[in-house]
């Protein structure tokens, strides 16, 4: 079997085989299995409206997979996806309610100053490891948390006074289109897919197509030789995560500027960032992979709503199956043991 | 094959019932992250909704009452419509942080009729349901104004928000217009699901002298509870209450010392979401459903109240008069309790 | 009928697919000193490692001590008195040596290591074998020639009888090989018998009793060593005729390309290690840097590539300073590095070759243009070079971790000298390959010489530096000592040279 | 509030915090030590958080005040069986070791809370009505000064922390065991040549760490947080795995560090009452935990070198 082939089948192996234990468990549980996954399928697919709010979840989703892609292929380990979200989100906002603009200076503007928050906010972890060998790893995590207080501070302080709420943003500055909620039934799908898919092409141009791309990757396979090559490491480090923070930050504005339109303080944080190390990792790190994989946890994230409803089912389950088809694809290679065999066994 | 067979059945029975539905009244709720058993007003939002459910012959399912939960803030929207789309006749959304989404798909699905509860949406197919939680806490200060020996008393808050701050409000005034020599002592935990801030909050409360403690803090507010049972436990001559909120929390402060079982919840500054939910259904169900309007439930309408005095509590008799009298003032609108830190300065109980 | 203590039958050992060692067959005798030989890649370690019960042989018998034996793992092998210092060393960089030493076989008094007493056994062997370690050293702090001596501890601690070395003085300095070879000598007196790979025939001619050589993962013979000589067992190993002088013509040196004055650098715990030196290399000569390990060589590069900050001095490429400037700026200016350490340093191994070799001209035309690579024009270079150095590697595709040693070391070399560098600094350019390859790499950089470049050699291997280079400059505690002729001295002058006795008159040229 | 006031308070509460997640931190240690990277602590806390308090539920009738005891060692017991899946994922069967951990964390959460509803037909647990309490030490807490510091108004489990994490660090350091867990983590090949089984030693280290981070998670529902829901394990765990980046992978220092941040977590719901820091806005205080940690490593720490051989697969016979 080609190798290619094979890489292509994995996935779907793995899929298959979450599908199936999760199957197992409702039935063991007491559970209509059927209805389950009827259940499933309709939350996401049964109608246009719930294919819409599935694109919605995947947008942001794309773009937090795309951050923690970005920042692995460099070597990285991007826990903080989650804290350049939030910041992300809150300067999209920021933008959104306090200028007055006409819609083609408006709206880019906020999506640049998310990305350009995120950017900082990444850029924290990334200099302190460039500088000091930080690991970034305690680096984003406290910043997770310190960004979540601080923006809540800035909602209260800044986007209202001593409320919990900003204002909406204006509609100059929002991503929603009447054009879609026509389309969708009112679903919240908006324009970010777009930012998303384009934001796709941008990581895989970066990484595979330009220098900077192939500094980076060096850099992360191998500081030593790329600063004997005449790289300049620490700059790598730090622009790695600010590539890697802008994605997020983007991804923050798709909740800002799409999603809700308003950001409002939080007791914990959105799960997106978090959602967003397993979109990467079931994507194996690469543009394509992220994509195909935000469109499948999107899909069973949104469908999972409709389980309790229409089934009874805990929606739980699919965070196990979402759990479970990454723990196949991490084990691939076992995966890749049985195609083997049973494809020699064909043979012969 | 058989399931689809079956399938098809199924889709026709509804359709059967779906003709039906001109009599069966659907009724259904979001519930926040909480989830519909948080202790708390989803809690007994739920409560009301199956208490309208079983006084109405409904089941719990597609074709009567139900709750869908939602993981994150984002999913308020997509389950509010869900619901929306399966037809119900009411949908409840609990808690401020639905209002943006309620108004949204208001003004999409028309047809649709929504009860917002804990804040306010101005269309003509949604009904706001806002609570006065101060006059709760307002008697829940007066207990423990009555009941502190220390004259100190603890008050932890969630996050601040305008809900929290109408509790605060209240407790502070309760407390001063029956113990204008207690002091008040204030903190916010920010996070409504931390524990170990609620315990730690709590812990420099009781052992800075402060002997009665209110939260209106969600889960952080078992670390209060947890804080109060063990320092009981080590000591139960001392005195360490907690008041519940909400719902009555009198189940989590049971302590079992050496046999004797002991409680340290004070009482309970209840906001009967319940009532208010059950109360919202039944009109919309014969067809007065007060689109457009938003009803206030207080002391007068029996949506907030306090729950029963703990028995331990040396001075109950003194505290249920004290209470009795202030409702009754309350009531009767003679007295108006501050519902923000602004109105409680110039607040007085006379 | 000899008495043999090890019979390796007719070992067979493929790798998916690959055949690594056909039908082979060596015997070792007690008490003797048993060489293998062969090319990179000839399937030596491979062989070893099937002893040592780190592979399973697919065909073959082995059989200790005239009793056949299956050698599961390296446990059995230890169990069985057979103990392995790796090419690769096997120790632990974080754990002292008395640590490394009794890992798996711990003494230990209630559960709790006993390491006063390990430490005094420790000591007791390495005294008895002539070893001098310090058992509370830590490895990462210690030498190479010492952590050698802990691999050999570990297999003496174990009991060993049989010992086997895989490359051990490929990483040694001249020094050190004495001393090891005193060593072996001192584990045949004690009655232990020894397996040893190397690719340096004299000291094969030097130590051995007999040897057993491979070509291709075939067996191609046993001889004794009394009777052959070097030029025929390198006819033997690589199948055809062998030179051994590197052959070339007097050097024409011009200009200076590359002066240092007074350079001080320190070292990554902040000693000065190289303390006021000065060296000039010209054009059209190759200078080699002679030296033990540990004088100041690292830095010293270290500082000319840019890749460490000096302290003081000055260090002019073509007339202009480059002292700590970045080294992107140096090797544009014209210097060209082979590094030490190719796989910290030379390589990103989970790059395919072809990417590796424009590490250092990814972002010039053609490779890429404003900012966009041109994998086209890559993968052509890196196919010509492939061809052109020789670099054995399925395709330009394949991960520069796929390859052998050697082999990754030819695509360092084809990839710097393409650059056509006015310098070219090798530091240790062949070790641990084969003589066909050394050959090879010798000639490259004659070949740079005879264009009119520079050429700066570092290497610890006296025989190579003698043949290589143009000019001897000794290095001795960060100053050059010495500068030398390589056709007016000898190896053992060299030798008193880098151990520290100054000659006076050297002292003064070496400002020439 | 004099400064013995506010130590009085502060210390407990540090210690009360700490503890679980020390004891987490401990876990990720033996695994990491071993050579498997585990970021799925957080999971496995919530794995121990949830089994205990189902125990502590079912059997607190039948046990009495042993029952928080026992509920930590089937806590453990459940941690360890649960990590078996990533043993086997990142050991046997080759998986990337940091997805395998993020699978370990969702599952764990969906898991429970999976279970939860199809026990208890809700979403979260009742409150246990024998968790640990606060007590004084014997005969300790009567020493002057330091008797109400350190011994008074603290918890068993606080000790109990303190002490695993001195058993761990004898563990590590001065056992065969030890020595033989950190050669697999180090140098698994040169561990192989020395006739030690690394697959056994990387099983058994993620294995503890699964018991550990279990007992972790028992510890905080059973001393804090009295019930199991969503919210109960929330960030704990990356903040054990901090801690154990930051003590550098040694027992003590993660202890240390997971002290660290109980501390600085205390002080910042302390401050207000803090005559030098009332007038500080809150959300200074909030965030000087987080600020105070990041400061601490750029300033005095500095680089952490993790075990070298971390995150790899040992495959017999390849280089
Ligand atoms: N683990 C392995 N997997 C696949 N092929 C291998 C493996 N190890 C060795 N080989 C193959 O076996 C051949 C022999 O390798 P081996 O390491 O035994 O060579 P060697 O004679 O020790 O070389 P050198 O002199 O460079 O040390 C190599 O050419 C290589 O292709
Ligand atoms: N995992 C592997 N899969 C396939 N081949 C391998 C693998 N590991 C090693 N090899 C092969 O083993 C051979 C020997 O590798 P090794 O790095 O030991 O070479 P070497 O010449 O002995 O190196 P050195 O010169 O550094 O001593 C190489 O040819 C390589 O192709
Ligand atoms: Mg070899
Ligand atoms: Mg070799």
């Amino acid at each position: 079997m080609s190798s290619r082939m094979r890489n292509i089948l994995i996935p779907i192996i793995a899929v298959l085989l979450g599908v199936l234990v999760g199957t197992i468990i409702m039935i063991v549980s007491g559970y209509d299995a059927v209805a389950g996954f009827q259940a499933l399928w309709n939350g996401a697919f049964g109608d246009i409206y719930f294919t819409g709010e599935v694109v919605r979840q995947v947008t942001p989703y794309i773009l937090a997979g795309l951050a923690v892609a970005f920042a692995f292929r460099t070597g990285l380990f991007n826990i903080g996806v989650e804290g350049q979200l939030i910041v992300g989100w809150v300067a999209a906002v920021w933008v959104g309610v306090s200028f007055d603009l006409p819609k083609i200076f408006h709206l880019p503007l906020a999506v640049l100053a998310a990305a350009v928050a995120g950017a900082l906010w990444a850029f924290i972890p990334g200099y302190l490891k460039a500088k000091f060998r930080v690991h970034e790893v305690i680096v984003t995590i406290m910043l997770n948390y310190t960004a979540l207080h601080i923006t809540n501070h800035f909602i209260r302080t800044v986007l209202s006074d001593g409320k919990e709420r900003s204002e909406n943003i204006a509609t100059t500055a929002s991503l929603r289109s009447p054009f879609f909620e026509g389309l969708t039934e009112y679903s919240r799908m908006h324009w970010g897919i777009f930012i998303a898919i384009i934001c796709a092409i941008i990581m895989w141009f970066i990484l595979e197509k330009t220098t900077r791309g192939f500094e980076l990757r060096a850099v992360g396979f191998n500081e030593h030789a790329s600063q004997y090559a005449g790289m300049n490491v620490k700059q790598n480090i730090i622009l790695s995560m600010v590539i890697s923070g802008t994605f997020a930050g983007l991804a923050g504005a798709m909740e800002g500027l799409g999603t809700f339109g308003y950001t409002a303080i939080k007791g914990g944080f959105t799960g997106v960032g978090f959602d967003g190390i397993a979109v990467a990792l079931l994507g194996a790190n690469t543009a394509i992979g992220v994509v195909l994989a935000a469109i499948l946890f999107g899909s069973l994230k949104v469908g999972a709503l409709n389980m309790p409803l229409e089934a009874g089912i805990p929606n739980e389950l699919v965070d196990i199956i979402i759990a479970l088809i990454i723990f196949f694809v991490a084990s691939s290679y076992i995966i890749r043991w049985f195609i083997d065999r049973i494809s020699k066994k064909g043979a012969k | 094959a058989c399931g689809g067979g079956d399938n098809e059945a199924e889709k026709e029975g509804t359709t059967d019932t779906g003709e039906q539905t001109e009599e069966t009244f659907k009724v259904a709720m979001v519930t926040d992250v909480g989830g519909i058993d948080d202790k708390s007003f989803n809690q007994s939002a739920w409560k009301g909704i199956q208490e309208f459910g079983e006084a109405n012959g409904l089941e719990k399912g597609q074709d009567g009452y139900n709750y869908l939960q939602s993981q994150s803030d984002a999913d308020y929207t997509t389950n509010l419509n869900s619901l929306a789309r399966q037809d119900f006749d009411l949908i409840f959304g609990i808690g401020f942080m639905m209002q943006e989404s309620i108004n949204e798909i208001a003004g999409q699905q028309t047809e649709a009729h929504f009860g917002m509860v804990d804040a306010v949406v101005e269309k003509e197919n949604v009904a706001s349901i806002l609570f006065k939680e101060q006059e709760a806490s307002f008697l829940a200060g007066v207990a423990a104004g009555l009941t502190t020996e220390s004259n100190k008393i603890g008050f932890i808050g969630g996050m601040q928000s305008d809900v929290i701050e109408r509790f605060e409000a209240g407790f502070q005034a309760g407390v001063k217009a029956v113990n204008p020599d207690a002091t008040i002592d204030v903190q916010y935990a920010e996070a409504f699901d931390k524990a170990e801030i609620g315990q730690s909050i709590a812990s420099r409360m009781y052992s800075s002298g402060v002997d009665v403690v209110f939260h209106a803090a969600g889960a952080t507010g078992n670390g209060l509870f947890k804080e109060a049972r063990d320092l009981k436990a080590k000591d139960p001559s001392k005195n360490y209450w907690a008041i519940g909120v909400d719902s009555d929390q009198v189940a989590e402060g049971v302590v079992e010392i050496d046999g004797t079982e002991h409680n340290i919840i004070l009482t309970s500054a209840l906001k009967r979401v319940d009532v208010a939910v059950n109360d919202l259904s039944t009109k919309a169900k014969e067809g007065n459903f007060p689109g457009g309007e938003t009803t206030v439930y207080g002391l007068a309408e029996d949506g907030v109240g306090l729950a029963e005095i703990n028995d331990a509590v040396t001075v109950k008799a003194d505290i249920e008069t004290k209470v009795q009298e202030y409702s009754d003032k309350i009531k009767s609108g003679d007295l108006v309790v501050p519902g923000t830190l602004e109105e409680l300065e110039t607040f007085s109980a006379e | 009928m000899e008495e043999y203590v090890i019979e390796m039958l007719n070992i067979r050992k493929e790798f998916s697919g690959f055949v690594a060692n056909d039908n082979i067959t060596l015997q070792l005798k007690k008490g003797e000193i048993h060489a293998l030989l062969g090319e990179n890649g000839a399937g030596k370690s491979t062989l070893m490692n099937v002893l040592f019960g780190l592979y399973q042989p697919e065909a073959g018998e082995i059989k200790v001590k005239g009793e056949s034996v299956n050698i599961t793992d390296p446990n059995v092998a230890n169990d069985l008195g057979i103990g392995m210092v790796h090419q690769h060393f096997m120790l632990v960089d974080t754990f002292t040596v008395t640590e490394n030493i009794i890992l798996g076989k711990e003494t230990s008094k209630g559960g709790v290591i006993d390491i006063k007493t390990a430490e005094e056994e420790v000591r007791k062997i390495s005294e008895r074998y002539g070893l001098a370690v310090d058992p509370q050293a830590k490895i990462s702090d210690i030498s190479v020639g010492m952590q050698q001596r802990v691999e050999i501890l570990k297999t003496l601690y174990r009991g060993a009888e049989i010992l086997i070395f895989d490359e051990p003085t490929a990483v040694l300095t001249p020094q050190e090989i004495k001393e090891l070879i005193q060593i072996l000598k001192t584990l045949i007196n004690e009655g232990k018998s020894i397996i040893l790979i190397t690719h340096k025939l004299k000291e094969i001619m030097e130590v051995c009793d007999r040897v057993t050589v491979i070509r291709k993962g075939k067996g191609i013979g046993t001889v004794n060593v009394s009777e052959t000589n070097p030029t025929d067992l390198a006819s033997l190993m690589v199948g055809r005729e062998v030179t051994f002088k590197t052959e070339k013509t007097e050097a024409k040196p011009t200009s200076d390309v590359l002066l240092i004055n007074d350079l001080v650098v320190k070292d990554s715990r902040g000693v000065e290690a190289v303390r006021g030196l000065n060296l000039n290399v010209r054009a059209g000569e190759i200078v080699g840097i002679a030296g033990v390990d540990g004088n100041g060589q690292s830095e010293l590069i270290e500082a000319i590539t840019g890749l460490r900050k000096a302290d003081k001095g000055s260090i002019k490429l073509n007339n202009k300073e480059i002292l700590n400037l970045p080294p992107r700026k140096i090797t544009e200016s014209g210097l060209a590095h082979i590094p030490q350490d190719r796989h910290k340093h030379g390589l990103v191994l989970n790059y395919s070759v072809g990417e590796n070799m424009v590490l250092q001209t990814y972002y010039q035309k053609p490779f890429s243009r404003s900012g966009i690579m041109n994998f086209k024009q890559i993968f052509d270079k890196a196919r010509s070079l492939i061809s052109e150095f020789d670099v054995r590697t399925p395709s330009e595709f394949t991960p520069a971790r796929a390859l052998s040693g050697g082999n990754q070391q030819k695509a360092i070399i084809g990839r710097e000298v393409d650059r056509n560098p006015d310098i070219l600094i090798a530091a240790q350019p062949t070790r641990g390959l084969d003589v066909g390859a050394i050959e090879f790499i010798h000639q490259r950089l004659i070949d740079q010489r005879d264009n009119g470049k520079a050429v700066l050699l570092i290497s610890f291997e006296l025989e190579e530096i003698m043949n290589v280079s143009d000019r001897i400059a000794v290095i001795y505690e960060g100053e050059i000592v010495a500068v030398v002729d390589p056709k007016e001295t000898t190896e053992q002058e060299l030798g008193l040279l880098m151990a520290g006795s100054k000659r006076q008159e050297a002292g003064e040229e070496t400002n020439v | 509030m004099g400064l013995m006031d506010i130590l009085l308070i502060i210390i407990p509460s540090t210690l009360l915090w700490a503890s679980p997640l020390i004891l987490t931190a401990l876990g990720g240690i033996f695994s990491e030590r071993s050579g498997v990277i585990n970021i799925g602590l957080e999971g496995l806390m919530v794995i121990g958080a949830f089994s205990a308090i189902v125990f502590n539920l079912s059997t607190a009738s039948v046990l009495g005040n042993w029952t928080p005891w026992v509920a930590l060692l089937v806590a453990a017991l459940a941690g360890a069986l649960f990590s078996g899946i990533h043993a086997v994922a990142s050991i046997t069967f080759r998986a990337d070791h940091t997805v395998s951990g993020v699978a370990i964390n969702l599952l764990a959460v969906g898991v429970t809370l999976f279970l939860v509803k199809l026990i208890y037909d809700k979403g979260q647990t009742d409150i246990i009505q024998k968790g640990f309490s606060k007590i004084d030490v014997p005969i300790l807490s009567d020493i002057p000064f330091i008797g109400p510091l350190f011994f008074s108004n603290t918890y068993w489990t606080s000790y109990f922390a303190i002490a695993v994490a001195i058993i761990a660090w004898f563990v590590v350091f001065k056992t065969p065991f030890g020595l033989r867990l950190r050669s697999t983590g180090e140098h698994p090949m040169a561990a192989d040549t020395m006739g030690i089984n690394v697959t056994k030693m990387r099983y058994i280290g993620v294995l503890l760490s699964g018991a550990l981070g279990g007992l972790g998670g028992a510890v905080y529902a059973q001393s804090i947080s009295s019930d199991f829901s969503h919210a109960t394990i929330s960030g704990q765990g990356f903040m054990a795995l901090a801690a154990m980046i930051f003590g550098k992978w040694h027992p003590l220092g993660a202890m240390g560090a997971a002290i660290f941040f109980g501390f600085a977590q205390s002080l910042s719901i302390i401050g207000n009452s803090l005559p030098f820091l009332e007038n500080v806005p809150n959300v200074y205080l909030l965030i000087a935990p987080y600020i105070l940690t990041i400061l601490a490593l750029t300033g005095f720490i500095g680089r952490a070198d993790a075990p070298k051989s971390i995150g790899t697969h040992y495959i017999k016979g390849s280089r």
